[in-house]
């Protein structure tokens, strides 16, 4: 029952990640990203951790695409064409994955999920890995200061 | 039942498509888009790898939270330096990254 | 020879249906939102009350088919709320308005205008779908039901009384600040699929504007998170059994009003749809049902946004129950019911708000969120985890 | 201490906007429900053209054609004979435009025995725009139905229940309030 979930989540991201990997319109791409990166949420659920899941949700699914959609607009960017050149290399870097994936499979067969609650990350993040997550918000600050100075104007 | 496996598989997969939307894209927003797939993918193998292994610190859902957090900071920078070309350009492709060297 | 009527012919005076529209009769006006509210009430009740009540005792819930049912339901119901929810405050919003510019409002469906918005779906029902020459059909199809999707998201984990919410996730405040994340999609795809200057200019404006204002509401709401211990909607609004939230949290709700005003674009805050410089904004080109869908999110969100006001900062649920023991399904109608009058007359503020208040300039808007709401927001964060502090300690 | 009081401002500007938002409510509206309720229009002001006839039924107009030679837009055609009984002219034909009329009343001003006059008469708003040329029979049916009309010789004249036509009382007169209110302060 739940690997037939599974299979049609897994199928849905798939399909998403080819759309927004392949589609020539870039709007239509964008929209396959959030889609994806919402299913992937989904799958988040599915490993017990709903924090992850809406963290996941309320940032990838819905403020990287809105992003995204926000620069299409002010880019006015709306069609891709892919290069031709350097399919070969590419396909030899699918297959290669491919047979990573297939290995991992093969080496990995635990059926056990650990369901992880909300308070239990939260006292997680503040304590043994708190220098890191200090670390990170240092990032999301220079980030932030970053894209200001970046994209500025610059008045004459 | 799902195994571990399963999601590996899953996220080796999404990596591979990220992949190759990264080598091939000319677009630098699509280049972008491919490369928060890359890193979803990487998320996936480290949540799932701690859901099924880790039952006492699951540091790997901690690192997917860190990952989100990379993903944010390096697409806004990204978006804002896309914004810079765009103004000195006038095109969001690669080629133009390439003529500006030298 | 003319051809032109004569007089006579002309003066056509449409027939009265059994009540005079120039007549105003405001007692009928109260016994038909008296009604309104007693049919929404008794919809919450059906809907979080009888029915999980009957698929309980029936031990229907245990199978996969009768959880499968179960759900089916439960989503129409919660689809019937959210109809009935946009019904009501369309022709509730416009007699208001109307009252307030010493005009009547709707008057001429139903008696004293009240069924106004029945006629005025049917009329959209009823409507072409039409889409313009270029725009993208598949986005453009699928911005009304994102909007409407995510407003509905919402109603989800809002909790109407004890035990009595669809889904108590144990990450509720994050799913709502998610949930309102989402209906930025459907405004800034809506005004990018159609091609116009207009929707063009509304997406703009409507993409900076909700995810401005998302930061201070998702720190308000974190303040909460943070003095009542819990993420879960429900337990934050038993944390407030001695004292509302509103009394310790008073800067959070602050923050948490102007910018819950601000998702919900309305007046002080329409830019992305200003009537007079932009035509709608993103719905300019719709037409028919897609045009309800996006009319209907703002009204459901018009009723969310102060229901979360309610659950956050007013006490929820809470209320005298008169010796009814809590766990009874008649105390838990009863504090459905008080549940409901808060959020109606925080609903009220905020159509006061909205009849009242003129429009912001872009850059006054982007200044209040960014200069204005964040620091307050941080500093009401700030507050939240010293309180707690505090309240710990005691 | 300077943003405190920024601050105290707009919460005070606000609160007292939101206070009479609220006082408005209770007060009654000030809508008239159109196709049931009409407004009141005075009886000078130019609203549509109509031609006068006397009491005993024959025209007031004497076909001098000073209208037709006053108008802009030259929406006026007048054909006239002459009198087989007496002097004069008889009038034959008598059409006007609607569609190019732009209602200066000029034809108004000019008409020496007040035939042409101008009537608080509305709705007229028709599908066609070809249906806008009336001729003399339409516009005496106006004339016809209308109480109250003005033209600068003659003033406000009124049709009395009986059909018979008057000048009106001076109160309802041009001015004429204001004059009775001017001599009441003379006096």
């Amino acid at each position: 029952m739940s690997l037939v979930a599974f299979a049609i989540l897994a199928g849905l991201i798939l399909a998403g990640a080819l759309v927004v990997v392949f589609s020539s319109n870039i709007v239509r791409a964008a929209v396959a990203l959030a889609f994806t990166f919402f299913l992937i949420a989904g799958l988040y659920f599915m490993l017990g951790s709903p924090m992850l899941a809406v963290v996941q949700f309320a940032v990838n699914a819905a403020a990287i695409p809105i992003l995204t959609l926000f620069i299409i607009m002010m880019t006015r960017s709306r069609s891709v064409r892919p290069a031709s050149g350097i399919f070969v290399l590419v396909a030899l870097a699918v297959v290669i994955a491919f047979a990573g994936g297939l290995w991992a499979y093969l080496g990995a067969a635990e059926t056990q999920v650990f369901p992880v609650s909300p308070e239990g990350i939260g006292l997680r993040l503040l304590s043994v890995t708190l220098f890191p997550f200090e670390v990170a918000s240092v990032l999301l600050l220079l980030a932030m200061v970053g894209a200001i100075v970046l994209a500025r104007r610059v008045e004459e | 039942m799902i195994t571990l496996g399963h999601y590996l598989t899953l996220s080796a997969v999404l990596f591979a498509i990220g992949l190759f939307g990264v080598l091939t894209k000319r677009n630098v927003i699509a280049v972008l888009m491919s490369v928060e797939i890359l890193l979803n993918a990487a998320a996936i193998a480290f949540a799932a790898t701690a859901a099924y292994r880790d039952p006492l610190f699951f540091s790997g859902q901690l690192f997917a939270l860190f990952i989100i957090v990379v993903a944010a900071a390096e697409l806004s920078i990204g978006f804002a330096i896309l914004l810079t070309l765009y103004r000195h350009a006038g095109s969001v492709s690669t080629d133009v990254i390439e003529e500006m060297r030298g | 020879m003319s051809r032109m009527p004569l007089p006579l012919d002309r003066h056509i005076k449409p027939k009265l249906v059994g009540y005079d529209p120039t007549r105003p009769r405001p007692g009928v006006e109260r016994l038909a939102y008296t009604l309104f509210f007693g049919s929404l009430w008794a919809l919450v009740v059906v809907a979080y009350g009888l029915v999980p009540a009957l698929f309980r005792s029936q031990g229907w819930l245990d199978g996969a088919l009768g959880f499968f049912f179960y759900a089916v339901i439960e989503a129409l119901l919660a689809f019937g709320i959210a109809a009935v929810v946009a019904l009501i405050l369309i022709v509730v919003l416009r007699k208001y308005l109307g009252k307030v510019q010493e005009r009547v409002g709707p008057m001429h469906y139903g008696p004293a205008g009240v069924l106004q918005t029945v006629f005025d779906a049917l009329k959209l029902l009823g409507k072409e779908d039409f889409a313009p020459a270029n725009v993208d059909p598949l986005i453009f199809r699928l911005a009304p039901a994102i909007t409407f999707v995510s407003a509905f998201l919402m109603l989800v984990a809002v909790p109407v009384a004890g035990g009595w919410v669809m889904a108590d996730l144990n990450v509720g405040l994050l799913f709502i600040v998610a949930a309102s994340t989402l209906g930025a999609y459907g405004v800034v795809l809506g005004g990018l699929a159609q091609g116009g200057k207009w929707g063009m200019l509304g997406a703009f404006r409507a993409g900076a504007q909700l995810v401005s204002y998302e930061v201070p509401l998702a720190l308000a709401l974190l303040a909460v998170g943070v003095y009542s211990g819990s993420l879960r909607l429900s337990d934050i609004v038993e944390h407030q059994q001695g004292l509302w939230h509103v009394v310790p949290m008073f800067i959070p709700f602050l923050v948490y009003l102007v910018a819950s005003i601000a998702e919900l674009k309305s007046t002080p805050f329409d830019l992305p749809e200003a009537e007079s410089e932009l035509i709608g904004g993103f719905n300019t080109e719709y037409s028919g049902m897609s045009f309800a869908f996006f009319f209907l999110a703002e009204f459901v969100e018009l009723f969310l946004l102060p229901a979360l006001v309610v659950v956050l900062f007013f006490g929820g649920w809470h209320g005298p129950l008169f010796g009814l023991d809590p766990a009874s399904f008649a105390a838990q109608a009863l504090q459905s019911f008080y549940f409901l009058v808060k959020t109606a007359v925080w609903v009220w503020i905020f159509m006061w708000i909205r009849a009242t208040l003129p429009r912001f300039r872009d850059d006054q808007l982007m200044d209040l969120a960014w200069k204005g709401l964040l620091p307050l927001a941080l500093f009401g964060l700030i507050l939240a985890a010293f309180l707690r502090m505090f309240v710990e300690v005691v | 201490m300077s943003l405190l009081a920024e601050v105290w401002e707009a919460v005070r500007a606000i609160g007292q906007g939101m206070a009479a938002v609220n006082r408005r409510v209770g007060e009654s509206a000030v809508t008239e429900f159109y196709p049931y309720q009409k407004p009141e229009i005075p009886p000078v002001s130019v609203q549509f053209l109509a031609l006068i006839q006397n009491e005993d039924g024959s025209d007031r107009c004497v076909s001098c054609l000073a209208c037709e030679r006053a108008c802009p837009s030259q929406v006026i055609t007048i054909e006239r004979k002459r009198n087989p009984a007496g002097k004069g002219f008889v009038l034959e034909r008598f059409d006007l435009d609607f569609v190019n009329c732009m209602h200066c009343a000029n034809c108004v001003e000019v008409c020496p025995v007040s035939a042409i006059v101008t009537v608080g008469d509305f709705e007229h708003a028709v599908y066609d725009v070809n249906m806008l040329k009336a001729d003399k029979a339409f516009l005496d049916e106006i004339g016809r139905r209308a109480q109250v009309w003005y033209s600068p010789k003659f003033g406000v004249e009124i049709r009395k229940p009986d059909g018979s036509i008057e000048k009106a009382p001076p109160e309802m007169q041009p001015g004429g309030l204001a004059e009775l209110l001017a001599g009441e302060e003379g006096a």
